[in-house]
């Protein structure tokens, strides 16, 4: 049966708040649509971790649990089927999205035209939890492509300043990665077949791993680029800043938080994943690339005047940290790179929410015309000083856990690739991202003295209230889920480090072995 | 034990959290009753701790030969990297962690009964954010003393960030004065500069010690197998646990550990982590935020920017200290860095106007004497003018020097802090001839400045004679160099001591306004701090802190005057008391002398008043450079060459687009003739490439 | 002769019942009962498509008339596939049909599309060449009549003069290539021209198979062979056009399919191949490019649906059943996401006359329902799940692919880069109703119940007929067992 | 002298490129209808030359021809009616006119 499956609740409990939202009379109903849906997305995946934590290995399928598959596209060898599982990551991945939506309902409480709102805002969030429990390539990029495009009418609609520019520009982009993912996908398809079995499943295709090597070659760059522009790699970052910059709270919010997290996941859960062999030989472009986007974003942030600006670029910063440390092939820096999704969704939302909270009372995000708002909104200023805080290491927050671990690991890979004479590229690296605690810390430490510290520049700012009951709401879970994270650690790694466990990892065997 | 160890880190931990949620809605007399009641305790149970460690005799902590131990009380994974890699959280406890614990919780607790008078104004009104100030205070002496009792290296990473944020709070405490943000920022900044050191530091060990080592390199990393490396010739470590630190000796010591650049890579990682220690201990090149960090309250120069953060640099050398031992090279930049600062900051004391950056700039020096008498300890026998020196001594030294200092470095800021809370001014040109008025805040700062100049019995003394033999020890031209050094302290220190309370007689506009001692809340913590620092020096402490756990003096209360080294003592105090004597003659009654010398060699008082433009310096690095050469070439390569690439591609469709439009004439024949072209070309060229 | 052959043409027997009874009523009805036309015409077809999923034909396949005409499941499917598409242009054309100007005339409206339909049923079932002109024919000339219909436009005119002209054109060089087959096999059935020309390719072949290409890709509108459609699809009736976007295209695209695999596959690789690359890339770059410029909605769509045969094109390259269920699949899909569109257009039309991109701002605030639809019309077009659109475009990559040189790979990046062009000038029409915060030009109207009911029945489709998987899985079942391949 | 297909042949293709060219250069609507009327017709002699010289046992390029006459006369029928209606609608029948439409 098909409701018999957990998992299947989290594409169905969307659905059921869409049908429940476009029924809905007035503003009052659809808020509470929204709440009760996204709390109970967050008690399922609450529910999931702790099944998860105490399930046997024998339950799962290649470490998936909840693994089932129905049948869709099946006619004639084509084997589209709808698969299902989970494991450490994507668990860890739906409590965040559902963490997110929850806060983005709170951040867009007193949006214009809520129905219409909240119904792209769901259908977004189904595409993302979609994505995180499919197990088959196609499923998975429908829910992707699903994902992406309501972000165009959420920008253009709900947006401000240069809108209708960035969501056409954030929309193509994105959309053209997703056009070099579907030609991967495709290619995947064909090639990984044996005995004239195609399929899209994702464990029958890393369980026979038969793409040939020049196929890798070919797949892996079109499947990691694809998902990459949605992970925001230099060069292909540039829709982030202005897309984030003009779209509204929430958006920005699930789009900086979770979309951009889909681009991280796909990377190494189908790139990575399903082509090895190409994943240990071409990482070195790559690291390249991501390499650079870590310091990129964090230089570009430095400069920035407008909020949205700086968050976005240090967004770019972190979110190259997360494929940075995926291509390093081994298990810790791998943890760390998910550990840094979550951190980094959490924080960065919490920056959108914040930024969004003070943009509607001031109406600007030219940090040179704001000034002293600590005086002015004290709780939305902690709150932003506690997010800048996480946002550069600060132990006890999340970023801390997460940019040690991929130190950690990316530091141990660099170094055995060192002295086993495979070059110095990740090493260097390393040390370069290790860099970017600096500048993360000159940029936030920017924008906290300029926005919240020193005299209030602008006197009308002083007439202007601090948060609301629903506003403080939204930040402090955001606050106390980045706490979390930051003093419980070892929960998170434990749910996170068996899917880049060796045995099932075969890029981390191959890395291991060489 | 456990008990009061979880307690000492979770009191302060737990009235952060209390006074941060709830203290706005406190009173804020309740308020800071509570957060000092709450220091109090914690002062008391560390000094239990302490005592303990040291006096009860415990096998745990010392064992039959009266060698001091390390202890663990408890260690929890917090965060696992990989299975043989993970960060724990623990309690360590040996001499000098239960030495630190006495001095931050007993300075703490001075600054907080301190501050409930001075985050006042003379009317009474309570500063705003007085609560928050409470609850910064405790977060501070909860990340101070996570620090030092840090199981191992990753431990001490953490809650040296913690420290540094919560120093970037505290500086930061005034938000709305621009001098202060910009400050707090600068500190932050410059000291995570510095950590990138750190981290890179560790990271190098870390992996290592893995590399080389089948064991598990959390263990390894714990301190108390770190620094039980057994050294050549001297078997008295503190606990040998063979095969970790085998390993970690083999790495320094195997010819075949990797080189970089002419030195072994351990090497390298201990330079590294020396740099994490030179942001946080304001050596040169890195000293620049201590004299911005001023800009906080004076309560929080007192215990941050005086007595405990900034000697995390010296702690931390001092916990790796065995490590170091292997790697001379290392030990050697250390001495060089801390004795330029030393002479550098002691330099710029003399020319400086504002009270609190004459202390900032003494601190520097101070901690520059912990750090060279550490660089200067080897454990060959050295001979110092003619006495034998202990081995080890320079570590000892150090750590008494962190001791002594912490207390008369803490009376002089909280004395300052005094004076400045009555005038209102950081400037002594506002001050003069103080000490009719303010006689209490007189006499204890008298004691300061007496204990920091050296002057036999005061505390400094001790500590700095002891440094002064190492020294010699070692090498004589540093250890005159430092002589020297601490004669310009006596000079600057009394120079300063001169011009508040003597020069020229205070002016008083109006009786009733006549700047006063504070109340007993301030007067009080003075007062005790003036008495410690008397009695200070007499503390046996070559009996109870050590490298490695061996006493090298006897416990009675005269030790360390029977084991002075006089002739070295003489030096000193010879030097000292022609430092003060200078000062004194310049300085005592109002005359033209200090004007004409400054006259006489004005580029040598403008670079010293001038800090030997540091600043400047940085503030082009950062600005020029960093900022207009890096940074703002990046947004606009984002901008133009990233962003115009992508909108070039949506030009270029619209622009072909318009280009070809003109095929869609509108007119038929244009339409017949493209389409037969279009046949004719699909046949010809396929026929030209199939036949 | 056996009149039982006469039973496997059921669909063309039927549909020339439904024309005769519609010709007839029109005929001698009483004036006044002519109001009825429309309504009977729907009605009458309605039964008809639904009649035609009954199953006729249950092996793999049919010849009738020595094997003149083919029948089989699959090509059962695609008729019915028209029939729905037909089915609902009928019902979106009602208003139009009865208004003032064209109530006069709208029997011979009914008249020439049913019989238009009847020659693209033979085109698509014909084994030889002779009865496929006559399909061929038939499907086009009464739509030049049909285009210059709105006889007060002048639009209309200069539409349809250069239909018939560009289209007499095209049939002329298509039949020269068809004598150039001729001259070389001897023969004019499918079967036997694939069997004669299997030996290498010449010149004369070559020819003839360019200009056999032309001529179908004329009514394909193929890049270059497309530069009449977006006139005339501007000038014609809406109806007209929406009829000529869909209906005649996906025939004649079934049927092109036919025609190279049946005769031609011998020199796939040899020469047609390469062919078929070219002209694809050019016709989505080209028709992409002109799109983005388009203000007017039918000269916009018109070029969109020129890009769209470049992507049904691709469903021929693999020369499989995979292929051909795809390209079945993905007209149908195309058929209920144009129809969709022009749906909103006719409506819009019929109320106010306008058609122009720039009056469509603010139309979610005046007619949301109406902007509700074409929106999800420009998603399904654009491909974007979880619209129908997406699973066809997806399919006939997936389908291109399978043929597995790295050229096809070129290829298809090539089309998947041309979805991103689409994809911008879709969002256009989006934000032009969505986004745009100028004040509304298009007032608030209430649709009629024809509108509406055709509104529905597409938007439904564009909805269900990906998700539900029936629909893929049958055709694709019924396309591997077609003798086709 | 032997009559072979090639003396058709060469004077039908000349034929339909008299057609094309006419059908390009003409501004004239009937004068371009009698083009075309010149290319469908050298089709036909194609089909019949094929059938009678190449083919000479079976009739279907001959029956194709008779079809393709039809055609051809319902093609000019129509065409012409639809010139006739723009003339009434423009006054005037030169094909370059009539490009309102375009780009």
């Amino acid at each position: 049966m098909l409701f018999s499956n957990i998992l299947i609740y989290f594409v169905l409990i969307p659905m059921l708040m869409l049908g429940g939202v476009a029924l809905c009379r007035n503003i009052k109903q659809i808020r509470a649509v929204a709440v009760i849906g996204s709390t109970a997305l967050i008690a399922l995946s609450a529910y999931l971790i702790a099944e998860f934590l105490k399930a046997p290995v024998e339950d799962a399928v290649d470490g998936m649990y909840y693994y089932q598959s129905w049948h869709w596209f099946t006619a004639q060898n084509l084997n589209i089927n709808l698969t299902v599982g989970v494991d450490g990551v994507s668990i860890a991945m739906l409590l965040l999205s559902s963490i997110i939506l929850f806060t983005g309902s709170f951040a867009s409480w007193t949006i214009a035209q809520p129905k219409a709102f909240f119904l792209w805002l769901i259908l977004l969030s189904t595409g993302v939890f979609g994505f995180f429990i499919s197990l088959d390539l196609f499923t998975m990029f429908m829910f992707y492509e699903v994902a992406l495009i309501p972000m165009y009418l959420l920008i253009g609609v709900w947006g401000s300043g240069n809108k209708n520019y960035s969501a056409m520009k954030l929309t193509l982009m994105l959309m053209g990665g997703s056009a070099f993912l579907m030609l991967g996908l495709i290619g995947i398809y064909y090639h990984s077949s044996v005995d004239g079995h195609h399929t899209w499943n994702l464990l029958e295709i890393a369980r026979n791993n038969a793409i040939s090597t020049e196929w890798q070659y070919f797949l892996f760059p079109m499947t990691f680029v694809g998902f990459g522009v949605l992970g925001a790699m230099f060069p292909f970052h540039t829709w982030s800043p202005d897309g984030h910059a003009s779209a509204p709270t929430a958006v920005s919010m699930l789009h900086a938080g979770v979309l951009m997290k889909l681009g991280g996941y796909g990377c190494f859960r189908v790139a990575m994943y399903l082509m090895p062999q190409a994943a240990n030989d071409l990482a070195w472009i790559f690291l390249i690339l991501t390499g650079i986007s870590v310091v990129y974003g964090a230089f570009s942030a430095c400069v920035q005047t407008d909020l949205k600006y700086i968050n976005a670029y240090s967004s770019v910063s972190h979110c190259g940290l997360v494929l940075f440390a995926i291509l390093m092939i081994n298990t810790t820096a791998m943890t760390g790179a998910i550990m840094q999704m979550l951190s980094h969704g959490l924080m960065t939302a919490l920056f959108f929410a914040l930024i969004g909270m003070i943009y509607g009372r001031t109406h600007t995000r030219d940090i040179t015309k704001m000034g002293g708002l600590m005086k002015i909104m004290p709780y939305l200023a902690v709150c932003y000083v506690i997010a800048g805080m996480a946002s550069l290491g600060l132990p006890g927050l999340s970023g801390f856990v997460a940019e040690m671990t991929i130190f950690v690991g990316s530091f141990e890979q660099g170094m055995t690739d060192f002295l086993a004479g495979a070059g110095s590229l990740r090493l260097v690296f390393t040390v370069i991202a290790c860099c970017s605690i600096v500048i993360t810390a000159v940029y936030i430490l920017r924008v906290v003295g300029k926005l919240l510290f020193g005299p209030v520049q602008d006197k009308h700012h002083l007439e202007l209230t601090d948060a609301t009951w629903w506003e403080r709401l939204s930040t402090a879970t955001l606050i106390v889920c980045v706490a979390a994270i930051g003093c419980f650690p070892n929960f998170f790694e434990n749910l996170i480090r068996g899917t880049f466990d060796p045995e099932l990892f075969r890029a981390i065997a191959m890395n291991l072995n060489f | 034990m456990e008990t009061s160890a979880i307690l000492i880190l979770a009191i302060p931990l737990l009235m952060f959290l209390f006074l941060g949620l709830a203290g706005k809605y406190l009173p804020h007399k309740w308020a800071g009753i509570l957060g000092t009641l709450g220091m109090g305790v914690t002062m008391v149970l560390a000094y239990t701790v302490a005592f303990e460690y040291f006096f009860s005799g415990n096998s745990l902590f010392i064992d039959a030969d009266g060698n001091r131990l390390q202890h663990v009380v408890f260690n929890h994974d917090w965060l696992n990297f990989y299975d043989k890699l993970s960060i724990r959280l623990g309690f360590l406890l040996d001499p000098i962690s239960a030495m630190m614990l006495v001095v931050i919780t007993t300075i703490s607790f001075m600054v907080h009964l301190y501050s409930n008078g001075y985050m006042r104004d003379h009317h009474g009104v309570w500063e705003t954010g007085f609560q928050r100030f409470y609850a910064f205070l405790s977060l501070f002496s909860f990340s101070m003393l996570g620090l030092v009792v840090a199981t191992n290296i990753f431990q001490m990473y953490i809650f040296w960030e913690l420290v540094g944020a919560s120093s970037y709070l505290l500086i930061g405490f005034y938000y709305t004065k621009p001098s202060a943000v910009s400050a707090s920022k600068k500190a932050f900044i410059v000291t995570r500069f510095a950590d990138l050191g750190f981290l890179i530091g560790i990271l190098v060990l870390s992996f290592y010690v893995g590399f080389y080592s089948d064991g598990n390199i959390t263990d390894a990393f714990t301190f108390t197998s770190l620094t039980s490396v057994p050294v050549d010739g001297v078997a008295d470590t503190f606990q040998v646990s063979e095969g970790t630190a085998q390993v970690i000796r083999d790495l320094f010591q195997n010819s075949a550990a990797p080189m970089f650049m002419g030195a072994s890579v351990l090497t390298w990682a201990l330079v590294l982590i020396f740099m994490g220690g030179m942001g946080k201990s304001a050596m040169m090149p890195l000293h620049i935020w201590l004299p911005d960090a001023m800009e906080g309250p004076t309560p929080v120069s007192a215990l941050i920017h005086a007595a405990t953060m900034v000697v995390a640099g010296v702690y931390l050398v001092a916990r790796l200290f065995p490590l170091y031992l292997m790697a001379p090279a290392a030990l050697d930049i250390i001495t060089v860095v801390g004795a330029l600062t030393a002479l550098y900051a002691a330099m710029v004391a003399c020319a400086q106007i504002d009270i609190k950056r004459v202390l900032a700039f003494s601190t520097i020096s101070q901690i520059a004497f912990m750090m060279v008498s550490l660089g200067v300890t080897r454990l060959d026998h050295s001979v110092a003018l003619g006495h034998e020196v202990h081995e080890g001594l320079g570590y000892m030294a150090s750590m008494f020097h962190l001791f002594t200092h912490a207390m008369f470095k803490a009376l002089l800021f909280l004395g300052a802090g005094a004076l400045i809370h009555a005038i209102g001014s950081n400037d002594y040109t506002a001050m003069h001839g103080l000490r009719k008025y303010m006689p209490i805040t007189h006499i204890t700062f008298l004691v300061g400045c007496l204990a920091i100049a050296g002057i036999i019995p005061f505390a400094g003394f001790f500590s700095k004679d002891e440094i002064l033999t190492a020294c010699f020890g070692h090498s004589t031209v540093w250890a005159i160099w430092m002589a020297l050094v601490a004669g310009l302290t006596a000079f600057y220190m009394f120079r300063l001591y001169f011009l508040i309370f003597w020069w020229k007689e205070h002016k008083v506009h109006d009786e009733h306004h006549a700047p006063h001692d504070q109340p007993w809340t301030m007067t009080l913590p003075l007062v005790i701090l003036a008495v410690v620092s008397v009695f200070a020096g007499f503390v046996p402490f070559g009996s109870l802190v050590t490298w490695n756990g061996h006493p090298i003096t006897g416990s009675g209360f005269l030790t360390n005057l029977e084991n002075l080294n006089w002739s070295v003592a003489a030096i000193s105090l010879i030097i000292a008391i022609v430092g003060i004597l200078i000062a004194m003659k310049m300085y005592k009654k109002e005359n033209p002398l200090p004007e004409k010398m400054r006259n006489a060699l004005p580029a040598l008082w403008d670079w010293c008043h001038h800090r030997f433009y540091w600043d400047e310096l940085y503030q082009f690095i950062t600005h020029r450079i960093i900022f207009g050469l890096v940074c703002r070439p990046i947004a606009w390569f984002d901008r133009h060459i990233i962003d115009g690439t992508m909108d070039a591609f949506a030009a270029v469709t619209n622009k072909a687009s318009y280009a070809i439009r003109g095929f869609q004439s509108g007119n038929v024949h244009m339409y017949v003739w493209i389409y037969l072209i279009g046949a004719v070309l699909l046949a010809t060229v396929t026929m030209i490439c199939v036949l | 002769m056996d009149y039982s052959q006469f039973l496997l043409m059921k669909q063309e027997v039927a549909l020339l019942v439904v024309f005769l009874l519609v010709f007839l009523y029109d005929t001698f009805a009483p004036k006044k009962a002519l109001n009825a036309l429309s309504g009977i015409t729907c009605v009458l077809f309605g039964i008809y498509t639904v009649a035609c999923f009954c199953p006729c034909v249950t092996g793999a396949s049919e010849n009738v008339f020595n094997g003149m005409y083919e029948t089989s499941p699959i090509i059962a499917m695609i008729k019915n596939v028209l029939n729905v598409g037909v089915l609902i242009v009928l019902i979106q054309s009602v208003n139009w049909a009865n208004s003032d100007a064209t109530a006069v005339r709208r029997g011979e409206f009914y008249e020439l599309l049913l019989v238009t339909l009847f020659g693209m049923y033979l085109m698509i079932s014909a084994r030889h060449f002779l009865l496929f002109i006559i399909g061929l024919e038939s499907a086009s000339l009464p739509l030049a009549a049909m285009v210059a219909f709105d006889k007060n436009r002048y639009e209309s005119h200069e539409a349809s003069i250069k239909y018939i002209l560009t289209a007499v054109f095209s049939s002329a060089i298509f039949l020269m290539g068809l004598s150039f087959v001729y001259g070389l096999t001897g023969s004019l059935y499918f079967s036997e021209i694939g069997a004669a020309i299997a030996a290498a390719s010449s010149p004369m072949l070559i020819c003839a198979l360019a200009f056999v290409i032309a001529g179908v890709g004329f009514k394909l509108s193929l890049v270059p062979f497309h530069l009449w459609t977006a006139d005339v699809y501007q000038g014609a009736p809406t109806p007209v056009t929406s009829y000529l976007s869909v209906i005649s295209k996906g025939s004649a695209a079934f049927a092109f399919l036919v025609i190279l695999v049946q005769c031609f596959s011998a020199v796939y690789a040899a020469a047609w191949e390469w062919m078929l690359y070219a002209l694809i890339i050019l016709t989505i770059t080209i028709g992409n490019l002109f799109a983005i410029r388009q203000r007017n909605m039918k000269r916009f769509l018109a070029f969109s649906s020129v890009s769209q045969a470049g992507y049904i094109m691709l469903g021929i390259i693999a020369m499989n059943a995979m292929g051909l269920a795809a390209m079945v699949y993905y007209i149908l899909v195309y058929v209920f996401s144009n129809l969709a569109a022009f749906g909103v257009i006719q409506a819009i039309e019929n109320h106010t006359g306008k058609v122009d991109m720039d009056d469509y701002r603010g139309l979610s605030k005046t007619n949301p329902k109406l902007s509700f639809a074409m929106m999800l019309a420009m998603f399904s077009l654009a491909g974007i799940p979880p619209f129908a659109g997406f699973f066809s475009k997806f399919f006939i990559f997936t389908s291109a692919i399978n043929q597995g040189s790295i050229a096809i790979y070129v290829l298809v990046l090539i089309a998947l880069i041309n979805t991103i062009i689409s994809l911008y000038y879709y969002l256009l029409v989006v934000k032009a109703m969505y986004i745009s915060d100028e004040t509304p030009v298009i007032e608030k109207f209430k649709s009629s119940f024809t509108d509406r009911l055709g509104l529905t029945v597409t938007v439904a489709g564009i909805i269900l007929l990906g998700i539900v998987s029936v629909v893929y899985n049958h055709i694709l079942t019924l396309a591997s067992h077609s003798s086709l391949f | 002298m032997e009559l072979n297909a090639l003396y058709y042949l060469i004077p039908s293709l000349i034929m339909f490129a008299c057609g094309v060219y006419g059908f390009i250069t003409r501004r004239n609507m009937i004068a371009m209808l009698i083009s075309l009327e010149l290319m469908l017709n050298s089709v036909d002699m194609n089909f019949v030359v094929f059938n009678r010289f190449l083919f000479p046992g079976q009739l279907d390029g001959m029956f194709f021809t008779l079809f393709a006459i039809a055609i051809a006369a319902a093609e000019t029928a129509l065409a012409i009616a639809i010139v006739v209606n723009v003339y009434r609608a423009n006054n005037d029948i030169d094909v370059r006119d009539i490009c309102k439409m375009k780009f």
